[in-house]
């Protein structure tokens, strides 16, 4: 099985890569560029015949590995998408 | 006559001032070139220092590839001018394709600053030349100095003698342990270990003396030429 | 609440929220003489905390000698300086991010960095090198690892980023850490002697200027958070985590130094715990004037900020610069160039008062005075805690054959998983780096190196405040003389548990008198330093740790000393003495004895005559080694010296004081035979005593053990790293 | 307006911090998870306005800023999407 766990800053955390780029691209001519926020994603993928061993299905086991070591929840949240 | 090297300052450069120095100290001019300047001055060779410019985000050297003054240093490597690229520098070089390659995250994820031996190879460039052969010891400090290419790319680097500096020990997984390419023509050099570190034996040691030695003479003549002292 | 700017009533609930007790609030009714407006009670909140205030530290401190014939500038401005000679001055300074590197470690971590940088080129000085002092829990607590893989990625992010070394440091561990780490930064930088800048005003009419980074609401009271203790419910502090932009700061040290070329500025103040309040209060209170603030002209970040969070935010890379009338376009131009927001925002005034408005209408309107010398002042109950139990005789047949055990111990073992994060050779100038008993950096240009070190000793300190400061004080000293350099000056950070507990007030005290003692005594000027209190979880204090950096100066051709033994067949000789205090030793602790007995004492007129020999043996080229005996005595101080690879047969046994004893005033020599009349003449009246010779890859004790250097090194290197790498990853650690 | 872009690296290209990743999860206990690969997604505003100005409309836009700064086209390919 595969699944996107997309991270992201929460709101009114300084994003000061974001911001650089921003510049970047409003330096490059694209002005209309108005705020970028960057986060990141894993794209991983689950072995079914283990993930079934866990009671509460991969959702939850995905959502546990977020909030261990995905994300850095004091400043991040995130977001677990199965596909 | 001095021969004039412009050391272009991006924002968020560190190692600048270092490497005007080096330079200075092997009898060049260094002339300090902001990123802003739409136009290079008349100089011999352009340096492209380490550091963090645009504070690295995003990919290192991404944004400050498109700062104006680089036009002018994409024209001076086509006609084949003698171009360096240090660290950060190197990944300048890599994002505007002057040199080929991409460089990821060291296998060990963490950023490193510590001495490599890397061997001299590949075609004489004006940083190499008589260097060719000699083994080297030299200061790494970086995050992202793993080297990569697709195998197409990397067989023509092989086979044409791109390669210019590879490790004797591998310190951050680049393919075939590079640690330092050339373009085609061999005038644009980028590498990540620092060479202007080591150039006075109070501080480090003078491995990477042979460096400038040899850009001070290719200033003046034709490749390949040999480096008076290099450590060869 | 509404952190707005309308007159709400102030309620005993906002007081508390605020960490004011009753007493404060009655108090700061008194000198305002009238009811605050809720943004006036944030400023007094910040003003008046442990941190801006100096409440309970205050006192104490004057007892420390700040003066000397080197002192430029002491304690009191952003950072201290010192003379150098020849036009040069050194201008450093030590701060704590304790509290916010737990919390979030590698933004903690790094803008703990950012902040020290400014303070030191705020004053006008290019920083030169940075250190780091760091503590942590215990191995085997949850947590350790990721707070230590958290906080060295921050420092080294934030460190590298900026473009200064970052040469020094030290790490220990101990279970007093385990909910409250220790991370306190370092920086030096080099100025002109004759082109130091203040944060002052200047004449009324003169022009305040905001440059740097937008404010955003991060931080938002950080400055009440360093003043509390954690406890629960601290979990929910947590969105207060500022994000630091070493890019960003990076062009501000730029551009500020640019600025400061030229003759354009009057003042200038970083923006550091309670952000524009406390950068704009304290100008004004050195320049004696008052200061008018547009808050609605100030670079935002974010929309909907009101006054409350302008001027509480700790947005991180910001400075207030005060000029001239008529010079704005010299400031425009600079950071423009620099691609910094740089906005005029208010002025200086001639009415003593602090005021702020907000699209034309006065928020808040405070004498100055009034915020920064009516601050309580409070001289805390002290007491001495319970005598802690004597050091039990400890049983071990084979104290030598320890020796492993003792190299693989977390507060000896090898850190260069640290410091290899580090970049600690850029510049060009680091003559010795990381993992030397001080670090060497020259200034470019001169005949002038500067040396760092950093120190602390909770194990000591813990014992006996007064006894275990001094002792670090000396240490610090005795590893300035190892690189050859004699000490210029001191900066502290005074890492103290929660100062209403008498117990802990009187450690602090003590500790302060220790260091003053020491300082007068060796002849080493405090000239700055930094308090963190309440460094407790659930009431549990840690070690008490005064954290202490020492720079000293070395002038003359590169000295040619080194840490390790560099060759076989040199003499290797004991200065100082035999040890035997095992109080407070890693020794002591291997059994579960930390917490028993007392520490080392220090005799300064031995520890003088030490340090002034090894200045002049290293000064006369007479030693290829020197290497001060610390943590784990002389056997672990003769093995550190064998780590390049190269060991020897040494007259080493006896009993573990003899080993493993942590006395002071001791160092370890190598020369060539060749010198040997030469070390003895330059070490007249220095306990001196022949221990053996270098030689082969066997380190060999008393024809009774032969260690195989290549195994010792193992466990000296690998310890921490597979420590760290036991564990599961528990954090990404990445900005 | 609002857009995402999502940047990944090219099958065959080394992710040392995926990889890394992924073992951490399977030290930890996840031993479920086979691989993890990890992608950045920026979330950009851009003013509809300045943006009308150029033709093409804003997709058109965003996959030259992609093509120029957002990706490194030899090793990352990227996805724009408006919302
Ligand atoms: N333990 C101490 N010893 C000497 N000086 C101290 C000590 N603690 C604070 N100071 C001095 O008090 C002043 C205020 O310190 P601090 O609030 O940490 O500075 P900043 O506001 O720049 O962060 C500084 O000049 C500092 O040097
Ligand atoms: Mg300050």
């Amino acid at each position: 099985m595969r699944a996107r766990v997309y991270v992201t800053l929460k709101p009114g955390v300084h994003d000061p890569a974001g911001t650089a780029v921003q510049g970047g691209l409003v330096s490059m001519g694209y002005e209309e560029v108005r705020s970028v926020r960057i986060g990141k994603f894993f794209e991983v993928e689950v072995d079914d015949d283990l993930s079934a061993q866990h009671a509460g299905g991969p959702r939850a086991r995905l959502e546990e590995m977020c909030r261990k070591l995905l994300a850095n929840t004091v400043i991040e949240s995130f977001r677990v998408e199965l596909l | 006559m001095t021969a004039r090297v412009a050391v272009i300052t991006f924002p968020g450069s560190n190692c600048d001032a270092d490497l005007r120095h080096a330079v200075g100290l092997f009898g060049m001019q260094a002339v300090a070139v902001w990123h802003k300047d739409s136009t290079l001055p008349a100089v011999d060779a352009v340096l492209l220092p380490g550091g963090f410019s645009y504070g690295d985000y995003l990919r290192c050297g991404a944004i400050a590839r498109f700062s104006p003054v680089m036009v002018d240093v994409v024209r001076f490597a086509g006609r084949g001018g003698p171009v360096l690229g240090v660290c950060n520098g190197f990944q300048i070089l890599t994002e505007c394709g002057l040199v080929p390659g991409v460089l990821l995250r060291n296998s060990g994820l963490t950023f490193q600053c510590r001495d490599v031996n890397l061997r001299v190879e590949g075609k004489p460039t004006p940083f190499t030349g008589g260097l060719v052969g000699a083994t080297l010891r030299l200061p790494i400090a970086h995050a992202e100095g793993n080297w990569f290419a697709d195998a197409e790319t990397l067989a023509r680097v092989e086979g044409e003698g791109q390669v210019i500096f590879r490790y004797l020990g591998n310190p951050n997984g680049s393919v075939h342990d590079i640690a330092g390419v050339s373009n085609s023509a061999g005038n644009v050099v980028g590498l990540m270990p620092h060479p202007e570190r080591y150039v006075e034996a109070d501080v480090g040691g003078t491995d990477g003396a042979g460096v400038f030695r040899s850009l001070s003479a290719s200033c003046f003549g034709a490749l390949p030429l040999k480096a008076p002292g290099a450590t060869a | 609440m509404n952190p707005g700017n309308e007159q709400d009533t102030i309620t005993d609930e906002m007081v508390q929220k605020h960490g004011l007790s009753p007493e404060e609030y009655q108090r700061l009714l008194g000198v305002l003489g009238r009811e605050p407006t809720f943004v006036e009670l944030g400023v007094f909140s910040v003003m008046w905390s442990e941190h801006c205030s100096y409440k309970s530290s205050r006192i104490h401190l004057g007892r420390l000698p700040t003066t000397g014939p080197r002192v430029l500038i002491g304690p009191g401005e952003n950072a201290g300086v010192v003379d150098l000679g020849d036009g040069l001055a050194a201008c450093f300074k030590m701060e704590s991010h304790n509290h916010p590197s737990y919390i979030e470690p590698y933004q903690g971590a790094a803008t703990g960095v950012g902040g020290i940088l400014r303070d030191v080129f705020t004053m006008g000085a290019r920083p030169v090198a940075l250190m780091d002092s760091l503590r942590f829990g215990r191995l085997d607590h949850p947590k350790t690892r990721g707070l230590v893989r958290g906080v060295v990625a921050g420092i080294a992010g934030y460190g590298n980023c900026m473009g200064v070394p970052t040469v020094a440091g030290e790490t220990r561990f101990d279970r007093s850490y385990d909910g409250n780490c220790l991370v306190n930064a370092f920086c030096c930088g080099i100025v002109a002697s004759d082109r130091i800048f203040l944060g002052t005003t200047g004449a009324p009419g003169n022009k305040v200027f905001y440059v740097g980074a937008g404010t955003g609401r991060d931080g938002i009271h950080g400055a009440t958070m360093a003043s509390t203790e954690f406890g629960e419910g601290s979990e929910e502090k947590r969105p207060t985590v500022q994000v630091g932009d070493p890019f960003q700061e990076k062009l501000l040290l730029e551009a500020c130094l640019e600025l400061m070329q030229g003759t354009a500025i009057v003042g200038i103040q970083d923006m550091g715990a309670a952000g524009l309040t406390s950068s704009s209060v304290e100008m004004a209170g050195r320049g004696g004037r008052g200061l008018l603030l547009r808050l609605d002209l100030v670079p935002m970040r974010e929309t909907g900020m009101v006054p409350y969070e302008l001027l509480l935010s700790e947005s991180q890379e910001r400075m207030l610069i005060v000029i001239e009338p008529g010079r704005e376009q010299e400031v425009f131009d600079v950071f423009r160039k620099w691609d910094l927001s740089v906005a005029e925002i208010g002025e200086v005034t001639d009415d003593g008062v602090w005021r702020c408005t907000w699209h034309g209408e006065e928020v808040a309107a405070i004498p100055v005075a009034v915020l920064t010398d009516s601050a309580p002042k409070y001289d805390r109950p002290q007491q001495a805690p319970a005598a802690l139990p004597g050091l039990p005789e400890i049983v071990d047949p084979d104290p030598v054959g320890r020796l492993p055990a003792m190299l693989a111990d977390p507060d000896i073992s090898d850190k260069q998983w640290i410091w290899r994060q580090y970049d600690h050779q850029v510049g060009t100038d680091t003559v010795v780096g990381p993992g030397a008993d001080a670090a060497l950096v020259r200034i470019k240009g001169t005949r002038k190196y500067l040396a760092y070190v950093c120190d602390s000793n909770g194990r000591h300190v813990v014992l006996d405040p007064f006894v275990g400061t001094a002792g670090q004080v000396a240490e610090c000293a005795r590893n300035l003389a190892c690189v050859g350099a004699t000490p210029v000056g001191l900066s502290d950070c005074m890492n103290f548990g929660n100062p209403r507990k008498p117990e802990i007030m009187w450690q602090f005290a003590r500790s302060v008198d220790g260091m003053a003692e020491a300082c007068r005594a060796l002849g080493v000027p405090v000239i700055s330093g930094n308090v963190s209190l309440y460094n407790e979880t659930d009431g549990v204090g840690i070690l008490p740790t005064p954290g202490l950096a020492m720079v000293g100066l070395y002038e003359g051709p590169p000295p040619r000393v080194a840490g390790r033994f560099p060759r076989g067949g040199l003499t290797v000789a004991l200065l100082g003495g035999v040890g035997r205090s095992l109080g407070g030793s890693v020794y002591a602790r291997q059994f579960g004895f930390d917490r028993h007995g007392s520490p080392p004492l220090v005799d300064y007129a031995a520890e003088v005559a030490l340090h002034d020999a090894l200045r002049a043996l290293i000064g006369a080229g007479a030693v290829e080694v020197a290497h001060d005996l610390s943590d784990g005595g002389l056997l672990v101080a003769l093995a550190e010296c064998c780590m390049e690879g190269v060991g020897g047969i040494f007259n080493v046994g006896g009993d573990a004081g003899a080993l493993y004893g942590e006395d002071h005033g001791r160092a370890l020599i190598a020369f060539a035979p060749e010198h040997a009349v030469q070390v003895r003449a330059l070490t007249e009246g220095v306990s001196f005593r022949e221990l053996g010779h270098t030689g082969g890859d066997v380190l060999r004790l008393a024809d009774t053990h032969g260690y195989a250097v290549a195994e010792l090194q193992a466990v000296w290197r690998n310890s921490f790293p597979e420590w760290l790498n036991a564990g599961a990853v528990a954090t990404l650690a990445t900005a």
